[in-house]
């Protein structure tokens, strides 16, 4: 849910480009890996196709708590998919994201930084916990929590070093701490319902993991 | 969409605009449009005055505006643009120095904004909703089929088959969450009192949402297997090429955005 | 007995349960889903709405209890008009869609149907006794504890029934009930909306395009064209309209075209006009005894 | 009459364009999809598959172009028996989804119609013409660049027949092509599938609940249930042996429900079988002059 929500003009022209330029070496990572580890298939594609789209759908949800959240679940791609094809999906969706104007064009680069972080550590951590015997729904939900914290702590990394065009004081951890609290509270409500997103699936259709 | 949503831009809407076509800037090469699209990003990020960026808002207003676009429909779709701006920079501008305008009187954390402070926040509006118009306007004159054809030649594979699909299954998995939705309010959901309550119930629809649209994923493949997919989707379009005139345009916008940015004196 | 079937909807009516005055919806997009829809429910009975593919009969279920709002026209439910004010709406008025898997979203049945009287807020373990009654009322009640998206088409149906059914609504739309079921389970529906009219009192709207089921079960029928109900009245009279019919873009129910088709060939007309297969064999057994 | 309809589908035939021998195929949960089935598809047949919901009709047809694989038993298309191998076989058969929108993916009704022939790797300009072919053969060239979403249901059921018909295959299946379809449109496919076989020399298969569809257009009925074909035969010999329709879980088309009943009423035998309308009224005519 971190989602660096800031417009086009916000950040300056070396930081778009840096952070882009990082992001396409990401996502380079994430293809070569799927074409030289995993060589995915037809069914792979459709399948991440789907989520992308089943994603996207979510966001436009408005849920209707503090007068209205979206979600872009991020961490459960990450948790159903894995950071490879998670990274294209998050990239696609954050295209997507952008053509609506929610956040702009530019900071594509910088977002995909961020939902990586989430969809990575998310990804790990429910793995690792995987060992433990641990209720499903509570696997998911730590999972996210740490996943959503590292992805938080990434877009406050990034706001700080990019700084806002036009901002002639130094930007401060304090100024940015009340944003980092809403989405943290945004985050516990993502993680209850990641945790039982993914403890449902496993109910119900626990063949969706098993591929 | 529209169900869902409100102040969120409705895909079926945006694709009624844009398959009707009937505007002059329907018949623009899409990619003309496209790299104005970036030359736009690139002016709002290199620009520091509050009057080009209003410039650039307007001219693009105009542009959406005589394409014959909803108006009112865009503004609902601001929403969400405005409460980002807000919601970093109403943080930020703060104390920035400058001319005294207003100022709050909180113990030990002395608030003022200034004329600077103020003009920070108008720039940022002006250029976020100047990239937003623009690509909704990129939107909604540009077909479906061009965009598939784009997505095609931009982006390496696999993003390219992903990004092909699920454009196409956005508007499947929106139906599917929109009657979702429709069937829980019709029976008294969407107003619950408890928080955890309401989270569960969602959590739910999305949950089914997933398995769905995993189904969903699996039987559009079989389908496309029965017509012979061997994991490439071909878009066949021919997108209409870049004209002389548009060349000639998108020169003139190259230079006189350099001008304006390095070599123009503008009070602010 | 041609005719008969003239709008006369907008005058009001004592056992009226829903009137729909002159209703108009445009979708975002600017395609018109009704237009003009003068439309009524009166108290126990089954009103069909015929009509062909996007003539709007969805559209108008949609509006029957609040889930789309009128762009011009007015919607009165149990004589209350229906402003945004008028939120509750969902209690009198309950909506089973076309699709069960758009419905059947909660972990096991007993949950999903439990789902109503639980926002309707009363205690839990009334809400269990509710949902159980309503399960028994459609012969489901040894689901309970299973996944919905494991049940077959027809048991899915039947779900959804009960989960409307137990939130005691006075109307019961339902948007195609029929489609995608074999004809043991159709039958089985079928029964089902007999028996809410007559034994729970509950008025029942049926979208559908199965003009036979539609005049086996229903008082009245409606014909939706391209927005708006352009014929109403008793199934006998509506579907001997030929000409209305062809123009609606239907075709005449089974039982009817053969009826006709036998008065044709034989070149005799008839004042007799049977409209389900019972009523055409005794008819046909009468004219050939 | 009766018993006319034994297995005796295991004896090869010349003109065979397809033979399931006795294929069972088991889901990845542990559900029985089809079970010792034996089925075949003659040249320049209709044959329809008819049964209860959960029957296997999908997963049979779902095989008839090797989408899934039987677990036991073995497919032969065209002489050729289905292995791993054998991958082209989508050329041969081709299948229509009962939710057209699962095989509309494509941003363009032509793009659609055209995705099978690119897929046979011809050259575009003759894919082009292929897929105009198809779509003027199902009277819809005038949407050539819709956008699929935005037609009617009717008209997604015709894209998606074109978009079969394009690769120009021996076998079609079509999973229950008229339910959700307005009487008229479904009238429309109905004359496009006789239109097929007659013009075209297409074998169709279909699986469907609408039997009085089946009865009107089949050359061949099966009969399937909890995963194998119990009876097969001519519509007219199947659907008159009310034991096995009942025992099946079906109910027999309502022109053969209204012949029996009228037979029954006036306690008469009857040589004659009407299985469709046309017939029926002919025949009852004849009985009352
Ligand atoms: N969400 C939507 N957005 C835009 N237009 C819509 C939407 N839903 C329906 N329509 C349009 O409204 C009209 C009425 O549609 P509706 O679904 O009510 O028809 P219907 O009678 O239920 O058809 P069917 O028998 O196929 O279910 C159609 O022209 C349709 O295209
Ligand atoms: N993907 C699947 N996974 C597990 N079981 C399945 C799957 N698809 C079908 N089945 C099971 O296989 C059996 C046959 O299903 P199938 O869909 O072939 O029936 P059908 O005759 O097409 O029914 P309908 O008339 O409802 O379409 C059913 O018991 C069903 O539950
Ligand atoms: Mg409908
Ligand atoms: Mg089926």
């Amino acid at each position: 849910m971190a989602h660096i929500h800031l417009p086009d003009g916000a950040f300056s022209i070396q930081w778009i480009i840096t952070w882009w330029i990082l992001a396409l070496i990401i996502l380079g990572l994430c293809l070569y890996w799927l074409k030289k580890v995993k060589k995915i298939d037809n069914r792979t594609i459709t399948l991440a196709s789907m989520l992308t789209s089943a994603s996207f759908a979510i966001f436009q949800v408005s849920i209707p708590l503090f007068g209205g959240v979206h979600m872009n679940l991020t961490s459960l791609i990450g948790i159903l998919t894995g950071p490879a094809i998670g990274g294209i999906i998050v990239l696609i969706v954050n295209i997507l994201s952008a053509a609506i104007g929610h956040g702009g064009w530019g900071m594509i680069g910088a977002n995909l930084l961020v939902s990586m972080t989430e969809v990575t550590v998310s990804y790990s951590i429910y793995k690792a916990l995987g060992k433990f015997n641990l209720d499903t729904f509570f696997k998911a939900g730590i999972g996210t929590i740490i996943g959503l914290l590292f992805g938080n702590i990434a877009m406050i990394l990034i706001i700080l070093i990019s700084g806002i065009q036009g901002v002639s004081q130094p930007i401060t951890l304090y100024d940015l701490s009340l944003i980092a609290a809403v989405n943290m509270g945004v985050a516990i409500i993502e993680a209850f319902i990641t945790g039982y997103v993914v403890s449902y699936i496993m109910r119900v259709r626990p063949d969706i993991f098993r591929r | 969409m529209s169900e869902l949503s409100p102040h969120i831009p409705d895909l079926d809407l945006i694709t009624f605009y844009s398959e009707k076509g009937t505007t002059l800037f329907s018949r623009i090469s899409p990619w003309t449009k496209g790299l104005m699209l970036v030359l736009i990003i690139l002016f709002v990020s290199l620009d520091k005055s509050l009057i080009l960026a209003m410039c650039l808002y307007l001219i693009v207003l105009a542009l959406y505006f005589l394409s014959g676009l909803p108006i009112k429909k865009l503004f609902q779709w601001y929403t969400m643009p405005f409460i980002f701006v807000l919601s970093l920079v109403l943080i930020l501008i703060w104390n920035e120095p400058g001319k005294p305008i207003f100022s709050l009187d909180v113990p030990y954390l002395p608030l003022t904004i200034t004329d600077n402070g103020l003009l920070l926040l108008l720039t940022l509006l002006f250029k976020s909703l100047a990239s937003v118009t623009y690509s909704l306007f990129f939107l909604m004159t540009t077909r479906y089929n061009y965009f598939s054809a784009m997505i095609y030649r931009v982006f390496p594979s696999p993003i390219d088959q992903v990004f092909l699909m699920s454009y196409r299954f956005i508007f499947i998995t929106l139906k599917m969450v929109e009657s979702m939705i429709k069937a829980l309010r019709s029976r008294g959901g969407g107003l619950l009192k408890s928080a955890r309550r309401q989270s569960k119930m969602f959590a739910e629809v999305f949950a089914l949402t997933m398995i769905r649209s995993y189904d969903r994923a699996d039987r559009i493949n079989k389908a496309m297997e029965a017509r012979g997919f061997n994991g490439r989707y071909v878009a066949a379009t021919r997108i209409p090429r870049i004209g002389i005139g548009e060349y000639f345009t998108m020169l003139m916008a190259t230079i006189l955005m350099i001008y304006l940015i390095w070599f123009a004196k503008l009070p602010f | 007995m041609k005719n008969e079937h003239v709008c006369n909807i907008c005058t009001a009516d004592a056992n009226e349960l829903i009137h729909v005055d002159c209703a108009s919806h445009i979708y975002p997009d600017g395609s018109l889903g009704i237009h003009g829809m003068c439309f009524r429910v009166l108290e126990k009975e089954i009103v069909a709405l015929c009509g062909p593919n996007g003539s709007g009969k969805s559209t108008l279920i949609e509006h029957l209890n609040g889930l789309l709002r009128p762009t011009s026209g007015s919607i009165t439910v149990m004589g209350k008009k229906l402003d945004l004010s008028h939120i509750n709406i969902w209690r009198d008025v309950g909506v089973v869609f076309q699709r069960s898997d758009d419905q059947l979203f909660a972990p096991t049945v007993l949950d999903d149907v439990m789902f109503g009287p639980i926002n309707m807020g009363i205690t839990i373990e009334q809400d269990r006794m509710e949902a159980i009654r309503a399960l028994k009322a459609v012969g489901a009640e040894n689901l309970l504890d299973k996944m919905p998206s494991y049940l077959s088409g027809g048991q899915k149906r039947l779900v959804c029934i009960a989960g409307v059914l137990a939130m005691r609504p006075k109307v019961i739309a339902m948007d195609e009930p029929t489609s995608d079921l074999d004809p043991v389970h159709a039958e089985m529906v079928e029964n089902i909306i007999l028996n809410l009219k007559n034994n729970h009192g509950i008025s029942i709207v049926i979208a559908t395009h199965d003009l036979d089921m539609a005049a086996r079960i229903s008082d009245r029928v409606c014909i939706v064209k391209d927005g708006s109900i352009i014929a109403e009245g008793r199934p006998s009279s509506i579907f001997y309209d030929k000409n209305l019919i062809e123009k609606s873009g239907l075709r005449q129910p089974n039982v009817v075209q053969i009826y006709e088709g036998i008065k044709k060939n034989l070149g005799i007309s008839m004042e007799n006009y049977p409209i389900t297969a019972d009523e055409l064999i005794k008819t046909i057994a009468s004219m050939i005894r």
